[in-house]
């Protein structure tokens, strides 16, 4: 074999790698969003403990679509957090500093929970933005 | 063990074979020779179920012939074949089981039962398991050649009172005839148009024929009981004859076990083939018919059905001439629903008519309600049959139950109706 | 390092935001297969957590263990959790080396009496006394037993800990046991594969941490939120298997379509580890995914368990005693044949010819 | 013993054994039964028997007339019991897999879908046979407990391999061990019990087939 080119590659179309299971993904997310309207519970579904091939990913990815929010979120590596095309349901991807993914969600909520400061963090920025305005005075 | 008790586990012994054995190898359990066989389905005692009648016979089997069964029998974790047992098992063996053969054509998994309920009869019959009626006929056809007690002399009057009445000569001892024809004492005595009928058949179709001094008696209550050396004694009696005077064929009368003895049994019986060939007077009838020689005057007005005898149509393969037959002679013919091969039997088969305990007399009529339910289905009171035999069972069983049902002779009714 | 001080405080200290350590929780909750509201729960109580002392003792292995744990890199989760604990001995990471380690292991020993985790990799050799593997002229075994005693818990790392693995293979030359075989009145959590997923040792540390106990484990003392279902449950492979569809060699137009694996020796159905969610390589892939069959190294004697690439239904050699079994049969049912037949002819020689009278008894 | 070394001394040499068990007893049990041998026929037969013995092997699977009415459940049960066992055994993928790594012989399976849907069928079905031999008067009857060891024999292997592909009751493992297992006292078992009829039933509707066909009644 002269060179890494000359080995085959063959493509397969996505149709033959899929599962059948991200469509049971979708009808879950519809059950979720039932009952965010009915008792504003969030609920969210983990994609990494579920039994998905690639091909599945990218036809759920395709299904959902993407809305009009895209929030990237900067903490101990890059996080992206989009609305999709159904209002309420947020796909949460998060990374380490390598970029790797350690967690990806489908969060049905009206904001996804980890975007909400925590009460603590507001105080303390309170008590820092008091300190800087005393300081400049 | 008694003496007897080791002749009869002997005899067992002697007639297992791989058949029995691969029978006994698959049985399930799964009791469907139950629902073939009208003594269970009458009473609805599971007791009277086919294969369970053959647990003797199975256990010796087992114990003699397989190696964990002999291992059993050594460490002494077998149950013996008891004296006792066989007697108690009389009633299975004899009482309510007809030979009749019905069991065998429904096993799944393809168990002749009554290829071994012939086999236990053997070890019964030596053991002294037998029924007294049975034992009580045998003894009469094997001293006085017939289980009525039916001597020549008294065949010869019946004889000329035949001849005299219907015009037709009927030869004896005639050496070279193409047929050596049998009879049954049942019809000599009740039913002796019966001679009177084969004599202007014969005429009519041009056939030479005879009857024997030495052998006029078919039935042979040796296979009925169960023993072969009996049997062999008797039906030896018919080849001698058949043999001494040449004949090319022998011809069987209407009744069933004389048809199996001589035909199916004789043979093996003897321990060679016969030098003639042995027909059953309905299959002569079916041929003449065939031949066009078998013309009707007028045909019976009345409807009727038909009774197949279980040894001559299930267990002796004579299917198609019996309706064939029938039809020449009948202007309405009803069928029963189960009928031919899967018929059902009268109750009175394999020896079971000769035991006239109260106990088997009785157990006979309730068998005999299938019959009657079979009768009442077709709504016909005339019912056509062509075993002596069985014909006597109906007739008792019309009577008990008081039936409006007449029996009629296949054979006879044939006769009576030929062109003169 | 202040030793009152929380994780959360430790973290945020390091500079590290509250968003952070939340998206650590949710991911470290996601491996934990707890569902992800319990992300906010966990984080509570993981803020409030203390670091412990941790103690590593490599015994008879390959130190593939620790290469799977180290080659996460820092500041991963993985090297966050090493923040996290002490590690006060560790032979291959610790710059001190002979008498120093030597000391540096008995101090954390003295000093973090009863409150210490221990960790082992590699299993226990017992043979000659275990001398088959020593450390400063001191067997496995000694060592162990008198680490043991002060651990508040131990945690058996890899297969080798956990069940004896790769040196317990047949014939066993050394001896070797897992560390439950001797330690008998530790919780011990064991943490199985060849090697162990880098996560699943986050995981346990993150629980211990989080709760003060160990996770709940199953009957092979593993715990059950990464060995809970197998890894066939989880195969993305899995509808294929269900549809009958299943790769028949490495090459055929089944292994390319990504069909299942089991008739090419997967083990999948009989493995239980987290290796389909979890995955290998960053994240990249697990064998499966890769085109191989699980070898089914989380299990105990997985390398004597059949060939690695005979389907799990096909047995190792079945028709091993088929000759010698048809020979006896043969003569077995031949002898009884010989039998049977001496006994009917006895029969037929024993026959008297029946007479009228013996038909009554 | 942990589970592995179960399923793998279940799938090494306790296989190796039930299969040898199972052929030494078949050996031996069909030889002892068919060397019993037979009278020859003297009785000239009415028709050549000819393929009679074995139109009877072929007929005698179907229930003859009036039967049907008269015990559906032993027909009907029956039937879907036999062909259940037969599909589940035979055209399950894995034991496909066993039946090629044995002799090198391989066919096309059903999907799982449908083996799991004719396992729950015929695990159910085996139930109800079992009902109607302790219910039907003459099954009781004739019952011993051979027979019910034989439903038990037949009822685990399929029951064990239902539970260990659903993943129900004991870890995935324990339950293949223990299908495994039940499948070898099935093989070993066999020759000794009436479940030899898989075998005999052959020659027993030959035989009958036989007797009857000489005489010219299709049987």
């Amino acid at each position: 074999m002269q060179s890494i080119n000359e080995i085959p590659v063959h493509v397969l179309s996505p149709d033959e790698m899929l599962t059948g299971q991200a469509e049971a993904v979708l009808s879950e997310i519809s059950d979720l969003l039932g009952r965010l309207l009915a008792t504003g519970e969030a609920g969210s579904i983990d994609l990494r403990s579920l039994p998905l091939s690639p091909a599945d990913r990218d036809w759920l990815d395709e299904k959902l679509g993407r809305g009009e929010v895209e929030i990237a979120l900067e903490a101990g590596g890059r996080s992206d957090l989009h609305e999709t095309a159904y209002a309420g349901v947020w796909k949460v991807t998060h990374r380490d500093t390598e970029e790797r993914v350690v967690a990806e969600f489908i969060e049905v909520a009206y904001v996804p929970a980890i975007l909400r400061p925590a009460s603590a963090d507001i105080e303390q920025a309170h008590e820092r933005l008091q300190a800087s305005l005393k300081q400049n005075s | 063990m008694t003496a007897s008790l080791q002749k009869g586990i002997n005899a067992l012994k002697e007639v297992i074979d791989a058949p029995v054995a691969s029978f006994f190898a698959s049985c399930v359990h799964c009791g469907l020779c139950a629902e073939a066989c009208l003594f269970y389905t009458e009473t609805g005692d599971p007791k009277y179920t086919p294969i369970h009648k053959l647990e003797p016979l199975k256990r010796v089997y087992q114990q003699e012939y397989t190696l964990l069964g002999r291992l059993a029998k050594l460490a002494g974790l077998a149950k013996p074949v008891s004296d006792d047992e066989l007697e108690a098992w009389s009633e299975l063996v004899y009482d309510s089981c007809t030979l009749c053969g019905r069991c065998s054509m429904v096993c799944p998994v393809g168990n002749d039962l009554t290829y071994m309920i012939r086999k236990l009869r053997e070890g019964m019959a030596v053991s002294g398991h037998a029924p007294e009626g049975i034992v009580n006929a045998t003894k009469r056809t094997v001293e006085l050649g017939g289980p009525m007690g039916l001597k020549w002399p008294a065949v010869q009057n019946v004889i000329k009172h035949v001849e005299a009445d219907s015009g037709h000569k009927v030869p004896v001892d005639q050496a070279g005839a193409e047929y050596m024809v049998l009879l049954s004492s049942m019809e000599i005595v009740n039913y002796p148009e019966y001679i009177a009928a084969l004599a202007k058949i014969f005429n009519k179709a041009g056939i030479s024929w005879t009857l024997s001094s030495q052998a006029f008696e078919a039935t042979n209550a040796g296979i009925q009981i169960g023993n072969s050396d009996l049997a062999r004694e008797i039906v030896s009696r018919i080849v001698n004859a058949a043999e001494k005077l040449g004949v090319k064929k022998v011809l069987s009368p209407e009744c069933g076990h004389a048809y199996m003895a001589i035909r199916w049994e004789g043979p093996n019986l003897v321990g060679r083939p016969f030098k003639f060939e042995v027909v059953h007077v309905l299959e002569l009838l079916d041929e003449l018919r065939a031949k066009g020689v078998l013309k009707m005057k007028d045909k019976l007005k009345t409807p009727v059905t038909l009774h197949d005898p279980c040894q001559i149509v299930r267990r002796g393969g004579v299917l198609n001439a019996p309706e064939a037959l029938l039809k020449e002679v009948v202007v309405e013919f009803r069928p029963m629903t189960d009928r031919g091969k899967m018929n059902w039997c009268c109750g009175g088969g394999g020896g079971a008519s000769a035991i006239h305990e109260p106990a088997a007399e009785e157990l006979r009529y309730t068998a005999f309600k299938r019959k009657k339910a079979q009768i009442e289905e077709t709504g016909v009171n005339t019912m056509v049959t062509f075993c002596a035999n069985c014909r006597i069972t109906l007739e008792e069983a019309v009577d008990h139950f008081e039936m409006n049902t007449q029996l009629l002779g296949l054979t006879e009714l044939l006769a009576e109706h030929l062109e003169d | 390092m202040d030793e009152e001080e929380t994780l959360l405080e430790h973290m945020q200290r390091e500079g590290m935001s509250r968003r952070t350590f939340l998206k650590y929780c949710a991911s470290l909750a996601s491996l934990m297969a707890l569902p992800p509201t319990a992300a906010a729960a966990m984080a509570e109580a993981l803020g409030k957590a203390k670091r412990p002392s941790v103690i590593w003792l490599p015994f008879q292995e390959c130190t593939g263990c620790t290469e799977s744990v180290t080659r996460s890199h820092t500041p991963s989760i993985e090297g966050m959790i090493f923040n996290m604990i002490s590690l006060d001995y560790h032979e291959t990471l610790m710059a001190a080396a002979g008498h120093q380690a030597e000391a540096a292991l008995h101090n954390a020993m003295k000093d973090n009496y009863g409150k210490y985790v221990l960790i082992v990799d590699g299993s226990v050799a017992t043979g000659l006394d275990g001398a088959y593997s020593c450390i400063a002229g001191r067997s496995n075994l000694d060592l162990l037993k008198e680490a043991a005693p002060g651990a508040a818990a131990i945690v058996a790392l890899g297969t080798c800990a956990s069940f004896g693995g790769i040196p317990k293979a047949k014939p066993n030359p050394t001896g070797a046991v897992a560390v439950s075989d001797i330690i008998k009145d530790k919780p011990i959590v064991n943490i199985s594969g060849c090697p162990p997923i880098p996560v699943v040792i986050t995981g346990v540390l993150a629980h211990y941490l989080t709760f003060g106990t160990l996770p709940e484990l199953d009957a092979l003392g593993r715990p059950k939120a990464f060995y809970g279902e197998t890894i066939h449950d989880r195969c993305y492979r899995r509808p294929f298997y269900d549809q009958g569809k299943f790769a028949k060699t490495f090459d055929d137009e089944g292994a390319r379509k990504g069909w299942c694996l089991f008739e090419l020796g997967c083990k999948g159905p009989v493995t239980y580890n987290a290796c389909a969610t979890t995955k290998w390589n960053d994240s990249t892939s697990f064998p499966i995914e890769s085109g191989h069959g699980c070898i089914g190294c989380s299990e105990p004697d997985f390398w004597d368990a059949g060939g690695f690439y005979k389907a799990l239904s096909t047995p190792a050699n079945p028709l091993k005693y088929v000759g010698a079994a048809a020979a006896i049969g043969v003569a077995a049912g031949a002898a009884v044949s010989v039998a049977n037949r001496a006994s009917k002819n006895a029969a037929k020689a024993a026959h008297e010819k029946t007479e009228l009278p013996d038909l009554e008894k | 013993m942990n589970e592995m070394q179960l399923l793998t001394w279940a799938r090494g040499t306790g296989l190796n054994i039930a299969i040898g068990l199972f052929i030494l007893g078949m050996l031996w049990r069909l030889i002892e039964i068919y060397t019993l041998g037979r009278k020859q026929d003297l009785a000239p037969a009415r028709s050549v028997a000819g393929a009679s013995g074995w139109h009877t092997i072929v007929r005698r699977s179907l229930p003859p007339h009036g039967m049907l009415k008269r015990s559906p459940v032993s027909y009907i049960g029956g039937y879907i019991f036999h062909i259940g066992l037969f599909i589940v055994v035979f055209l399950f993928a894995p034991h496909i897999k066993l039946a090629e790594s044995l002799v090198g012989l391989s066919w096309p399976g059903l999907p799982s879908q449908v083996i799991d849907a004719v396992a729950v069928v015929t695990l159910a079905t085996m139930l109800l046979v079992l009902f109607d031999r302790i219910n039907n008067p003459v099954k009781r009857y004739l019952s011993s407990f051979g027979d019910y060891a034989a439903w038990a024999l037949t009822f685990l292997p399929l029951l064990t391999g239902f539970l260990a592909v659903k993943h129900l009751l004991l870890p995935y493992t324990t339950m293949l061990a223990l299908h495994i297992l039940s499948v070898e006292l099935l093989l070993v078992a066999l020759p000794f019990t009436k479940l030899i009829h898989v075998f005999t039933l052959f020659a027993s509707r030959w035989y009958n087939g036989d007797i009857s066909g000489k005489r010219g009644v299709p049987a």
